[in-house]
């Protein structure tokens, strides 16, 4: 059975304007996704396109004037959005961790870091301070901290990028989580250090069988590390499937674009043709949001795409999926 | 880092800002339009009469020479004599302390006792109907003139109700004063077990304290609700959300992080706050260091203004150190400022 | 070539940067000695992780913070050391395109403005021939010109990018430095703008200085490379080179710790342990001595210059490279 | 968590088009109701103050001898004064002090303080951490205590007031002002106006100004109402304005004396006024802050 099963998941932005009629910014437009255990789906898009809106409205940490209209998020066959925050609090955390993308602010300033991995382990289990504290060594010393006995007394200033990002990891682990969610966990750390987090994630992943989202806006994380991908284009998601599938044979025009965007592709000569900025997430058009911006758009666009299938759990949302003509070579 | 080196390192900056008080104080009164020599000859005073009292004063040297003799007379507690009192100055000044303090830490204490809870519950729910209240009770402190709001209560405790004594002094005019232990009435009385003055002096603080605390509470009201909104919406506190943390215990992370800014704050509201309690002491005749203040500027008593404007100087830096050292001891990141 | 023959527009020797840290006794060496020069119409790719000193070096050669030590010869002429009111005039010359488009644009300025202010500055040209040459500009970097009366608030990031272009393309300059220009950029936008980089170094003999941490990039654009590390060039080489390669044993590391936007591509990766030095404490010897696999003792008191290495327009510093055993695979 | 990303991609699909000053000002009343009823306040004093002459039923220094001390009534709405003087015509009349100290010391205060914050902080160096020590050292004490005392020092004249206030308040501005400018002085724009050549005035009066002054404009208002307030104080104390000055501070003066005895009207009219105007400065000020400044209203 699928870990975490998205569907339809619909998140507005709901707010006023300045002649106070409501406005409504359409963020997420019916997001459906699966995560199975033991594996890593990457969740790739451009800004704007609704990648970390997609992680908090999975686990229920939205700011307002974000809000979810529609939709089901299923972890383990419950539902998490009707539940309870107390039953949601006993899941986050706990079988669901998240690694965040600013480790060094989300880190409490005023509390060691041993004090912080014990307060997690404390939270969601009967386990008693020395179990917890060498529950913490242990996790400190999983994530490749050197002196994790000593490094749990130190303050979180204290601590590089780098570290820190491998203490929110080792925060996540505590709890031994079935899902592990990270919102762009290398953003902001150096090249030698990303490398150094994404294999150690990988591993971790693998060895504890757990499944794992990887949000990102970097390809070349996607295809170094994760085993299965989704497109995202203006609040949607237009292309899932796996990895070598999308790169190999890219079903979706946005999608076929932005692998031809990478240097690599341009290096050889491929060339992406944008057309233009994403949609106004106020005015979305009708039909293919793309529409406008792609340039194999035809008559039928203007009604909404399918989900169609062009190989084994390799699906795109285009009235053409797997049919476009090669131009782009 | 040390506390030593710590404490020393603040010394060295009080010092040079302690010289520029004096200086500017001094420079203030003599070079301003104040003519203490005509205040005290008279009317009538011949140019003679004049040039002695300009002589005893030590008005008849060059300025330097007598910012001089000032910063030697500072030094050695000599700050003159009050010419209203004639008495010296510090000798004033030390009597009216305590009276002066009672009032004010009564009235910040307070405030912030009912300030602090009420500006956490606003932002624990923002834009709801608490939240709207304590913004316009805020407003309002912030807006209402300390006197005016002594003159209110007077009028209404006093002269309607007849709850309150008349506003003149600290304790009832036919209640014997206790013995002088602290200085304070209320104090003293306790501590002489005197029940009668004890209800007197407590009956005489309750108007005045109270103002001071509506005007206290307004600014750490507002305050405090904005920390504790920036501590709530930061990274760190989302990061304890999503780790599912009981909401207990990220109430109590957002207290913790919020207690040093707040605290600082309070600590500068009791500098600030000083002025509000010297016109309350002038509503309510208290006849502490404000009041005593307060006189000797209307009446150019410069001497007194000039050790009660250093008092001020030396209470507030008193306090930034206490505040600095408190936030210290209890902030990891202290060293890092 | 004829590059090789003609003088270089820039020529950098011994360039020191050092920061004060607010401490007694305590520099942040940013920049430790460094040469290179470039030639009309050459575009020289400088890389480097964050505190490899890279944009320190392009901030410095533009007289924005002041050198430490060095010389700077700006077109035969040494400007390290002229008064800034001199170095005006010259900045009519140099131009800057920087990393976040979003903020290196002034807020309260209209595009028209923002492009025509180094003409305001720098020409005698009229309000109508500076109209002129505005859109002339707009067109040369493929802005509308309905943008010109916009404020900066109104244009999307790609946008606000080639407003930047236009505008350090003004006055026709004889040195360009590009600080990470596509970084900020979402991988839609940031083809188009490298697309148009292309295009201006085909058009102008400027020189280019380009600098950025993405290493598919920078190979896209330059003709040489160099490769910082700890304000130190480790290697210098053509492009290509530096890929196929790379002599000194962090270039390696950082080749193979760069993600390839491509499932299939085969990848020695050889993660290096640690981060990097703070450069307050700057290592002895070779300042990589801390994370190279290959270090030996000597690398800890000698520091490495730049030697031969391969054919000779291939330099590198290390000191293994002597034995041969420079290679950390 | 990361949600600046997704905030910047929605400012950047929904730039706003262009609106005249009074559909801003209609729009942003609109938006923060407390702002909207503060200018309203506002400018019902405001229009007290240029209309007295038609809005006074009495000269507001007229002496009624045999009227000393009346209670309110249909004649005299809000009683008479110790000296038979018609408090409701001086309650209009004192409007005009309001304005005529608070808008004079807010514009000198801006006028000091505004190049002093932009020029210190962009030099930075001596000057600046020199002044800044200065206008520490002013922060030891109250303001009241501070401005009576100067006041009482250089002379007691309506004008010379106004000079206090400006002056003592234009480190506020300063202040604003130089840590914008702080901020901006490393930002990216300003950087790039240095790399395309422009002289220093035009990097502080084209490129800085216009971006660091908002922070100080949004303060006036707040400013304003500590100008009244300190005005009032000081003419309470019997320093620089004298009764029988239709000065409302000054008329809080004259009828403290008769508050214990019962004559409330004196000093309770005056009084609400002087409330009201300062917390119709405060709370178009506050809006003011919080339209500019929406993460004070930030999340649950």
């Amino acid at each position: 059975m699928n870990l975490l099963q998205v569907r339809d998941l619909e998140t507005h932005f709901i707010s006023r304007d300045i002649d106070n009629r409501v406005r409504i910014a359409h963020a997420l437009n019916g997001i459906t996704f699966d995560v199975e255990e033991g594996e890593i789906l990457g969740i790739v898009g451009e800004t704007g396109a609704g990648k970390s809106l997609t992680a908090q409205s999975v686990v229920g940490l939205l700011r307002p004037p974000a809000r979810i209209v529609g939709g089901q998020v299923r972890f383990e066959g419950r539902d998490l959005l009707t539940m309870s925050e107390d039953d949601l609090n006993a899941i986050r955390g706990n079988d669901i961790a998240m690694v965040v993308q600013n480790p060094r602010t989300s880190l409490d300033p005023l509390s060691r870091i041993g004090d912080q991995l014990i307060r997690i382990r404390r939270a969601h289990s009967e386990s008693s301070e020395a179990e917890a504290r060498s529950r913490a060594v242990e996790m400190m010393t999983a994530v490749g901290i050197p002196d994790p006995e000593l490094r749990l007394s130190a303050w979180p200033h204290e601590l590089s990028g780098g570290m820190a990002q491998r203490v929110l990891i080792a925060m996540a682990l505590m709890n031994e989580p079935k899902l592990l969610i990270a919102d762009e966990p290398t953003t902001g750390l150096d090249v030698t250090v990303q490398a150094q987090i994404l294999e150690l994630l990988r591993d971790l992943v693998t060895r504890m069988n757990m499944g794992a989202i990887i949000i990102t806006h970097d390809l070349g994380v996607v295809a170094n590390f994760c085993d299965r991908m989704a497109v995202m284009f203006a609040g949607g998601i237009v292309e899932t499937g796996t990895v070598g599938d999308v790169f190999e044979n890219p079903a979706h025009p946005y999608t076929s674009n932005l692998v031809d965007a990478t240097p690599e592709r341009l290096k050889i000569g491929r060339k992406a043709v944008f057309g233009g900025a994403p949609p106004d997430l106020y005015n979305l058009p009708d039909g293919c949001h793309h529409r406008d911006r792609c340039r194999f758009a035809r008559e039928e666009c203007s009604t909404p795409p399918p989900l169609r299938e062009v190989g084994l759990k390799h699906v795109a949302r285009c009235h053409f999926a797997g049919e476009l003509p090669e131009t782009a070579q | 880092m040390t506390f030593t080196r710590f404490f020393l390192r603040r010394m060295m900056m009080v010092i040079p800002l302690l010289v520029g008080i004096v200086f500017g104080t001094f420079m203030l009164i003599r070079v301003g339009g104040l003519d203490p020599v005509g205040l005290l000859a008279g009317p009538t005073a011949t140019a003679e009469e004049f040039d002695i009292i300009r002589a005893e004063l030590g008005l008849d040297q060059p300025l330097w020479a007598q910012f001089g003799i000032y910063i030697g007379n500072v030094l050695q507690g000599d700050l003159g004599e009050s010419w209203l009192s004639t008495r010296p100055v510090l000798d004033d000044m030390l009597d009216r302390v305590p009276v002066t303090l009672e009032l004010l830490l009564w009235g910040v204490g307070i405030g912030a006792i009912i300030g602090i809870p009420i500006g956490l519950k606003a932002a624990f729910k923002p834009d709801g109907t608490f939240d709207h209240v304590s913004r316009f009770f805020s407003l309002f402190g912030f807006s209402i003139p300390t006197y005016w709001l002594g003159l209110m209560m007077l009028f209404v405790f006093f002269y309607l109700l007849r709850w309150a004594p008349p506003g003149i002094g600290r304790i009832g005019l036919m209640v014997s004063q206790p013995p002088e232990v602290t200085g304070t009435y209320l104090m003293d009385s306790l501590i002489a077990g005197d029940w009668t003055a004890f209800r007197s002096a407590l009956s005489h603080l309750i108007l005045p304290v109270t103002c001071i605390a509506v005007i206290a509470a307004a600014p750490i009201i507002k305050h405090t609700r904005a920390i504790a909104i920036e501590v709530i919406s930061s990274d760190a506190v989302r990061y304890a959300k999503a780790s599912g943390l009981p909401t207990l215990t990220v109430r109590r992370m957002v207290l913790r992080n919020a207690a040093t800014p707040v605290l600082t704050f309070v600590g500068t509201e009791l500098t600030g706050l000083v002025g509000t309690t010297s016109l309350i002491e002038y509503v309510f005749a208290w006849g502490g260091l404000g009041q005593y203040g307060l006189n000797a500027i209307i009446n150019g008593d410069f001497t007194a203004v000039q050790g009660y404007v250093l008092f001020l100087a030396l209470f507030s830096i008193f306090v930034f150190l206490i505040i600095d050292f408190v936030v210290f001891l209890i902030e990891p990141r202290a060293e890092l400022q | 070539m004829t590059a090789e023959q003609t003088s270089p527009v820039l020529d950098v020797r011994g360039l020191v940067k050092h920061f004060p840290t607010g401490k007694r006794d305590q520099v942040v060496h940013a920049v430790n000695g460094v040469n290179f020069s470039i030639r009309p119409g050459e575009t020289l790719g400088m890389v480097g992780e964050s505190g490899s000193g890279k944009s320190t070096i392009g901030r410095t050669v533009l007289r924005l913070t002041e050198p430490t030590a060095g010389k700077i010869a700006f077109q035969g002429q040494e400007i390290a050391e002229m008064p800034m009111a001199a170095c005006r005039p010259l900045r009519a010359d140099m131009q800057m395109v920087f990393q976040d488009p979003w903020s290196a644009l002034n807020p309260r300025m209209k595009v028209r403005d923002l492009i025509a202010e180094p003409l305001l500055l720098h020409t005698k040209m009229t309000r109508g021939e500076r109209r002129d040459r505005t859109d002339e500009l707009a067109g040369r970097v493929h802005l509308s010109t309905d943008f010109l009366t916009r404020y900066p608030s109104d244009l999307s990031g790609g946008q606000l990018q080639r407003v930047c272009i236009a505008r350090a393309i003004a006055t026709n300059p004889k040195l360009i430095i590009l600080d990470e220009p596509t970084s900020s950029l979402d991988i839609s936008v940031r083809a188009g703008i490298l697309e148009l980089l292309a295009e201006i170094k085909q058009q102008t003999e400027a020189a280019v200085l380009f600098i950025s941490h993405d290493l598919g990039t920078v190979r896209l654009i330059s003709d040489r490379i160099v490769v910082l590390y700890l304000g130190k060039i480790v290697e210098y080489a053509d492009a290509d080179a530096v890929f196929e390669d790379a002599a000194h044993p962090y270039t390696q590391s950082l080749m193979s710790a760069h993600l390839p936007a491509n499932p299939k591509a085969e990848i020695r990766r050889h993660v290096l342990e640690g981060e990097v030095p703070s450069p307050i404490d700057m290592p002895s010897g070779c300042a990589f001595h801390t994370r190279c696999p290959v270090a030996i003792e000597d690398c800890r008191r000698t520091e490495p210059q730049l030697e031969a290495a391969g054919n000779n327009t291939h330099q590198a510093a290390c000191l293994r490279i002597l034995d041969g055993k420079n290679r950390i695979d | 968590m990361p949600s600046e990303t997704t905030s910047m991609a929605l400012r950047e699909v929904t730039a706003e088009p262009e609106f005249s000053l009074w559909q801003r000002i209609i729009g942003l009343t609109r938006r923060s109701p407390t702002a909207a009823v503060g200018l309203g306040i506002i400018l019902f004093f405001g229009m007290l103050a240029l209309m007295a002459q038609y809005l006074m039923p009495h000269e507001p220094e007229l002496v009624y001898a045999e009227r000393v001390l009346h209670p309110p009534s249909s004649e005299h709405l809000f009683g008479t004064d110790g000296n038979g003087m018609d408090i409701f015509s001086r309650v209009i009349y004192g409007a005009r002090f309001g304005f005529g100290i608070a808008i004079p010391a807010v514009v000198l205060a801006l006028v000091i303080g505004i190049p002093v914050g932009l020029w210190t902080g962009y030099r930075g160096g001596m000057v600046d951490e020199a002044l800044m020590r200065f206008f520490d050292g002013l922060r030891v004490f109250p303001s009241i205590i501070l401005a009576l005392a100067v006041v009482a020092a250089t002379g007691q004249s309506l004008i010379n007031v106004v000079i206090v206030l400006g002056v003592l308040d234009s480190p506020v501005f300063a202040r604003v002002v130089r840590s914008e400018v702080l901020a901006l002085r490393s930002s990216v724009f300003v950087e790039s106006a240095i790399a395309a050549g422009n002289p220093t005035w035009r990097i502080l009066f084209i490129h800085l100004l216009p971006n660091a002054i908002q922070g100080a404009m949004a303060q006036t208002a707040v400013r304003a109402a500590w100008a009244v307030r300190i005005s009032a104080t000081l003419a309470f104390l019997g320093i620089g304005i004298q009764a029988p000055t239709p000065e409302w501070g000054a008329m809080i003066r004259q009828g403290a004396e008769f508050m214990i005895s019962g004559q409330w009207w004196v000093a309770l009219f005056p009084g609400v006024a002087l409330i009201l105007l300062v917390l119709g400065l405060n709370m178009f000020g506050d809006g003011m802050q919080e339209i500019l400044n929406p993460r004070s209203r930030a999340e649950k």
